[in-house]
């Protein structure tokens, strides 16, 4: 059997094109996706079931006595942690929010350590932006700063920009020109039309004295500006000032790096300069398939994109202080569920380290770094694979991802949704 | 009257407390009062011992102060009008938030927002302000607006962000950005800083250490001499990337 | 089955020409009936005003944009926060409050139906998403057309049948509800930074006018049968002297639809603005509703703005970045591909600048100079004029002169001699009200053989009871009572149950969402037409079979069907 | 040698990365990308292992030659293995120096660990029975 117009839930661009071939239950085939979709279809091992840690070793137990015992830890906890929510669905992400309100727990997303800083630039300045099929059907420049499209969104220039064909772009290749601007001369630097390489933390820098150039002030810019030749930097201002339009995209280049949201304010003011000269746009790459979709449904529920803390019952909000990394940091939290991400993995030790020393439970369909750090590990379905339900792409455009095969899992909706009626006394949502 | 709060050994000694209550003001009509530690609500009681000196008539003649492990406690002076308090270790986050007037003295360290939104009163924190000492509020157009605060050792990053009136005054050197986005105010630090003023309106810096990753958008007018410090200091205008005009004068 | 027997209600409800009567209000599984029986519920009304629930027929509260403008906003956020109580969720914000922020305080103050302004189709799953977090209202979506290359290319073919076509299409895809135009060709001229200055000026690369658009969209609504006429926010939107725009739109819009207006004209006092620049702008209420009283075709709804901070909203990107130049602050901008743009940014409507004067009064000028009120509805675009929450001040002022009397006391000078508002002697009355904030919007919506806007038999049990006694109370005298009486209803009835009591949500909402599937002769099926598949799989970034909005986004959606048309 | 440790996504991390247990990841978010340059000073070849050292503490990785990486810096795959020595502050902005944090490098002899070696080590305890 083949499925048409598959949506791969890995990175933020939701690629909807792909075809899987499935037989008796299991995909066997995928194309039009990328390596990682490939993996991500084809490669899919899950833990067979609810795992518990005890001074002897690791046992397998049933659904019901993990979300019993999962609804025990969160009850009696003073300050519980619940993160993640990438790598699933917003209905998941919903019942997340209800149980976090209920409790007075913090709950944060993976856009804590990926895109928050540019959350934070954006609500400094906002964000002027688009889909990106405006993109595709209208830019003749495009920028990649601070990250690396081939590795990390290996689509995102065949569908969207360098390769992609536009109603106003018919010939992409000729049309288009690409700079790319990064500390390392990745791949994608490689095919760039003009490559700008910034010394290590340039970024902010190189931002404001374009932001000089394009308002007329370059006499007051140095020869040099961060290992960026003054010519260069002239070059470069005059490329966008005399686009049609104008994309920059930019990755964890300018998250990660010293200054973190100050390098994106910076992107997007010269994004907002830009415009009055010509039509700019700017885009973070959002990485985790619905990531954005997080930020989207805790939004409307409590008003805060992540690092949203319930404890004194409103919704509070301040990265650095409320953000998943600095909780653990600091040995705040006394209980975690871990949901669709791999804090074990992808924090900073000390922060994870805070993980084994409290009970904390996993909800996610592989075993990964954090499943050591648990106390207990739920498996379910994966979103896009086996469970169908929203995703957001990177440029907010929501999609459907399908339920392709049957797996014979519990979606982490319900399991949420059994652990939410625990805690609220039996009353249902 | 003088209010003494000696925190209590707590069970979970990391789990933050949130104790806006405590400000002078509160204290004229006894000492019962709220605060909060993680989820739960306690009674001041359950987390100090409180012992009580004297009485007042008027907020004005109170003085709190805090013993023992206080490091952990947030949000202590808030909104505070008047009176003093006195911390003899270190303070949590967000100590003095909105203050409008009376002091704070911190002889310990004082955690992340020290002062921030704060309109009147002083803070003297005698040890180091973490990051976002006299700020503002994630997508708040203003930060600190007037007062004074004075930090005796170094500031974490983003010291007097969004900075739009009062002084910030810091003895030792400041992190990354201080004075990011400044609107107003005046923010002087002895020691040394790293990028300041990026992206400043408004508003006047004096730094007399060394300038580390001087921003490249920012013109030299001229050097002269501030008196008050007895230095010749490069003055720049800025931030030019921003329509900026702000001063910058930097120890020659 | 479950029953309530509503007695000694003051009722006003004008589209059955009650107005004032004494009565009992049955109801019997969510609808009002003849009578119930005794083991019904009862609630003694105690003579209070009591009128059908209140409907919005333009806010912005859900959807892509609504909720960037709660993202970037943290500051807003901390300003009308809400902890856990009984059934009410959390809530956050004032002028871009969380979803059920907005439904919770909507149904405080009566509001059980509320129709969003602007939802563009790519995104339409988004805008159904947070309508069911919505839960007191029951919602209905302007679907977005004003860029759709589709809609423009057949347009330019002059050909009516096929606009209708892509739009019966579009809105059973993104299950919506009517056609929006937000400055029409203005947003596709936008996604190169232009913008239109004009009804007849070419939209560039598509060789079509706004006026062209206009026009043959209104055909195409009318050709369709759809419930409700095209919505439309004209070009020049918060431009000095734009009223010309607008009084030449109101020109071309035939009179096509005995049951209701051709043409929903959207938040007009931003439309109707004379002058050049903004130091000599001035009032056009006056131009603007001799137009519309002479023309049964057209409604609109004011637009209102009310002085504080709040967030502009709109599918008019470059209006947005036009006041972004002004205003100095954050400005986020969203255009969607093939079909429309967006803007977002925060704006404080002071007391001190004439022209925020001037437009406050220019919204009151148009209620006070209507003189259908069936033709002047109530809103405030929420949140670009104020947030919804203003709408019982607004109440206050139109039914008292001293009220707007000691308001324009306090405010710069300006409105006097630009305006005409403290001429204006008028004062409405509560059945005018009643037709502004419920009667009308179900009229101009279509939504009365729904069961909306009044309170018949069969009618659908929403009913506001608000605090009010009409006998006892002068709105003239006591507009502070007024005010207050409008905030909190006593009772709040959604669908026959009991939702909001003196301010409190009582239960978990179940709503519905209304969408039309407007059928279309078999050789118009968009989703058979070759060309028009294949510019969709070349140019759109989703595959057309992932385009539509699936089922399983309206757990309770209401589907309208439509007569195919010959 | 001091560097700055810059870490992100690639494709070999992105395919395993839901594989955390098996030797594909283990060997792609081990490997520590050095300009060849800096290699040479280190007096290291492709495949031998250097000990990175910061006050958060030390990994060993096998070092990778790579043209584009800058002097003075070292590519990291994101995952497990650069999270071991990045410091967990954020700045006050929830986010870690993940691309911007020191390093000392230098050529050691110890071998590379394991994910599960890794998580044992700050009190985890391995599961491999999948």
């Amino acid at each position: 059997m083949i499925e048409h117009d598959v949506v791969c839930p890995f990175c933020g661009c939701l690629c909807d094109d792909l075809e899987l071939v499935c037989e008796g239950g299991k995909i066997v085939k995928v194309q039009n996706g990328c390596a990682l979709a490939e993996s991500t279809f084809m490669n899919d091992v899950r833990l067979p079931s609810p795992i518990r840690r005890t001074e002897s070793g690791w046992e397998d137990i049933s659904y019901t006595e993990a979300i019993k015992e999962t609804a025990e830890i969160l009850q009696g906890a003073d300050r519980p942690l619940l993160y993640g929510w990438s790598s699933t669905h917003g209905e998941a992400q919903s019942i997340g929010v209800h149980i976090a309100e209920l409790i007075g727990a913090v709950i944060d997303n993976t856009s804590t350590v990926c895109h928050g800083p540019s959350i934070l630039a954006i609500q400094e300045v906002g964000h002027p932006g688009c889909t990106l099929g405006q993109v595709k059907n209208r830019a003749d420049v495009i920028i990649y700063w601070g990250c690396n499209p081939i590795e990390a969104h290996p689509r995102h220039m065949s569908r969207y920009t360098t390769y992609a064909t536009g109603f106003f772009v018919p010939d992409a290749q000729r049309e288009r020109t690409v700079i790319v601007v990064d500390t390392r001369r990745t791949d994608t630097a490689g095919i760039a039309d003009e490559f700008v390489q910034i010394e290590h933390s340039g970024d902010y820098a190189v931002l404001s004295a374009l932001r000089a150039i394009v308002r007329g002030k370059a006499s007051v810019i140095p020869a040099k500006v961060a290992g960026v030749s003054k010519e260069q930097l002239i070059r470069i201002a005059e490329i966008c000032k005399t686009a049609k339009f104008g994309a920059i995209f930019f990755g964890l280049g300018l998250t990660m790096s010293r200054g973190k949201y100050k390098n994106i304010r910076n992107a997007i003011e010269l994004t907002d300069e830009l415009n009055r000269h010509t039509k700019f746009v700017i885009s973070p790459l959002r990485g985790h398939g619905n990531v954005y979709g997080s930020n989207e449904v805790f939004t409307w529920m409590t008003g805060y994109p992540f690092a949203v803390d319930f404890a004194r019952g409103i919704a509070f909000y301040n990265p650095g202080e409320t953000t998943a990394v600095d909780i653990l940091r600091r040995g705040e939290c006394d209980a975690a569920l871990i949901v669709a991400s791999d804090p074990g993995a992808n924090f900073p030790r000390a922060a994870a380290a805070h993980l084994a020393k409290i009970p904390t439970v996993v909800i996610d369909p592989h075993v990964n770094a954090t499943t050591a750090l648990s106390r207990i590990h739920i498996p379910c379905t994966a979103a896009g694979i086996d469970a169908a339900g929203t995703a957001y792409r990177m440029d907010g455009v929501p999609i459907r991802l399908k339920k392709v095969i049957d797996r014979g899992y519990p979606d982490d909706a319900e399991i949420l949704k059994k652990i939410y009626d625990r805690l609220n006394g039996g009353k249902e949502l | 009257m003088r209010v003494i709060l000696e925190s209590k050994v707590r069970a979970k000694p990391n789990l933050p407390i949130e104790a806006e209550a405590i400000i002078p003001r509160n204290f004229l009509k006894g000492t019962d009062l709220i605060v909060y530690e993680g989820n739960k609500e306690r009674t001041l009681s359950e987390m100090f011992w409180i012992f009580v000196e004297g009485t007042a008539v008027s907020p004005e003649n109170i003085e709190v102060i805090l013993k023992g492990d206080t490091s952990r406690i947030k949000r202590v002076g808030e909104y505070m009008d008047t009176g003093s308090i006195v911390i003899e270790g270190d303070i949590g986050m967000h100590c003095g938030n909105f203050m409008s007037g009376g002091t704070i003295e911190i002889r310990g360290n004082a955690d992340s927002w020290l002062g921030r939104e704060m309109r009147g009163g002083t803070i003297l924190c005698r040890g180091n302000a973490s990051h976002y000492c006299a700020t503002g509020y994630r997508g708040e157009k203003k930060g600190m607006q007037g007062g004074k605060v004075e930090v005796s050792g170094n500031t974490g990053d983003f010291c007097a962000e969004y900075l739009a009136g009062g002084t910030v005054h810091i003895h030792g050197s400041a992190g990354d950005f201080p004075g990011v986005e400044m609107r107003g105010g005046e923010l002087i630090i002895e020691g040394d800083a790293t990028r300041p003023c990026g992206n400043m309106k408004s508003g006047s810096c004096v730094i007399l250490g060394t300038v580390h990753d001087m921003l490249p958008t920012f013109e030299k007018i001229e050097q002269r001499v501030l008196p008050e410090w007895k230095v010749t200091a490069d003055v720049y205008k800025g931030d030019v990337a921003n329509r900026g005009k702000g001063t910058l004068c930097v120890r020659s | 089955m479950t029953e309530i027997w509503v007695k000694n209600a003051c009722v006003i409800d004008p589209i059955r020409g009650i107005n004032g009567e004494i009565m009992d209000i049955t109801i019997r599984d969510g609808r009002i009936v003849e009578s119930v029986s005794d083991r019904a519920d009862v609630i003694d009304a105690q003579r209070c005003l009591t009128l059908p629930g209140g409907i919005d027929s333009h806010t912005h509260v859900s959807g892509t944009k609504v909720n960037f403008g709660r993202y970037m906003s943290p500051e807003d956020m901390r300003a009308g926060r809400t902890k856990r109580k009984g059934k009410m969720h959390v809530t956050s914000g004032y002028y871009v409050p969380t979803t059920f922020g907005n439904s919770y305080r909507y149904s405080a103050m009566g509001y059980t139906t509320l129709l969003e302004g602007a939802m563009a189709p790519l995104e339409a799953r988004h805008t159904h998403e947070e309508f069911t977090a919505t839960p007191h209202q029951d919602m209905l979506a302007n679907t977005l057309f004003d860029g759709n290359w589709a809609v423009m290319d057949a347009v330019r073919e002059k050909d009516i049948r096929k606009t209708a076509a892509v739009v019966a299409w579009t809105l059973k895809a993104a299950r919506g509800y009517g056609i929006k135009l937000t400055n029409p060709g203005g947003t596709e001229a936008w996604g190169f930074g232009e913008d239109l200055t004009g009804i007849h000026e070419m939209v560039p690369h598509f060789a079509v006018t706004p006026a062209e658009i206009i026009t043959t969209m209104i055909r195409a609504n009318e050709l369709l049968k759809l419930p409700h006429s095209v919505h439309l926010h004209c070009n020049n939107l918060g431009k000095p002297g734009n009223y010309q725009t607008t009084l030449e739109t109101f020109d071309i819009v035939p009179d096509l639809n005995p049951d209701r207006q051709t043409l929903y004209a959207t938040h007009v006092q931003f439309h109707a603005y004379g002058g050049g620049t903004w130091k000599n702008i001035s009032s056009k209420a006056e131009e603007i509703t001799r137009s519309v009283n002479s023309k049964p075709q057209i409604v609109m709804d004011m637009g209102q703005i009310m002085f504080g901070r709040t967030m502009t909203m709109t599918a008019d990107g470059p209006m947005e970045f036009n006041l972004h130049c002004l205003h100095h602050n954050k400005w986020s901008n969203h255009d969607v591909e093939l079909e429309t743009g967006s803007g977002i940014i925060p704006v404080t409507y002071s007391k001190k600048s004439a022209v925020n004067c001037i437009m406050w009064a220019i919204g009151l000028e148009l209620a006070l100079l209507t003189k259908n009120p069936y033709q002047c509805l109530l809103e405030t675009d929420n949140p670009n004029g104020a947030p919804f929450v203003k709408y019982p001040e607004i109440i206050g002022l139109l039914m008292s002169k001293r009220y707007r009397d000691e308001e324009c006391a306090t405010l710069a000078t300006g409105v006097e001699q630009r305006t005409s508002l403290c001429a204006l002697e008028r004062e409405l009355d509560w059945h005018d009200i009643a037709v502004m904030t419920r009667a009308g919007q179900a009229k101009a919506l279509g939504i009365i053989n729904q069961g909306k806007g009044h309170l018949g038999i069969g009618a659908e049990a929403d009913i506001a009871i608000y605090p009010i006694r009409t006998d006892s109370v002068d709105p003239a005298r006591e507009y502070r009572k007024v005010v207050e009486g409008f905030q909190k209803t006593r009772y709040t009835i959604k669908r026959g149950r009991v939702v909001s009591r003196d301010g409190d949500i009582i239960v978990d909402g179940a709503n519905a969402t209304f969408w039309v599937d407007a059928k279309v002769p078999e050789d118009l099926r968009m989703e058979n037409d070759p060309e028009f598949i294949k510019r969709f799989e070349q140019f759109y970034t989703v595959r057309m079979s992932n385009y539509p909005v699936q089922d399983v986004y309206l757990p309770r959606g209401r589907r309208i069907e439509t007569e195919v048309f010959t | 040698m001091k560097c700055i440790l810059n870490t992100g996504r690639t494709v070999p991390q992105g395919t395993s990365v839901e594989h955390k247990g098996s030797d594909n990841y283990r060997s792609v978010t081990s490997a520590g990308f050095l300009n060849p340059v800096d290699m040479m000073m280190l007096g290291i070849e492709d495949g031998d292992r250097v000990r990175l050292t910061t006050p958060a503490g030390y990994i060993v990785l096998t070092a990778r030659p790579a043209e584009g990486v800058a002097r003075a810096e070292i590519f990291v795959a994101i995952g497990p293995y650069a999270n071991h020595i990045i410091s967990s502050e954020t700045h006050g902005t929830g986010m870690p120096d993940f691309k911007s944090q020191s390093v000392e490098i230098e050529p050691t002899e110890e071998p590379v660990k394991s994910v599960g070696e890794l998580m044992e080590a700050i009190g985890g305890l391995r599961y491999d029975r999948t």
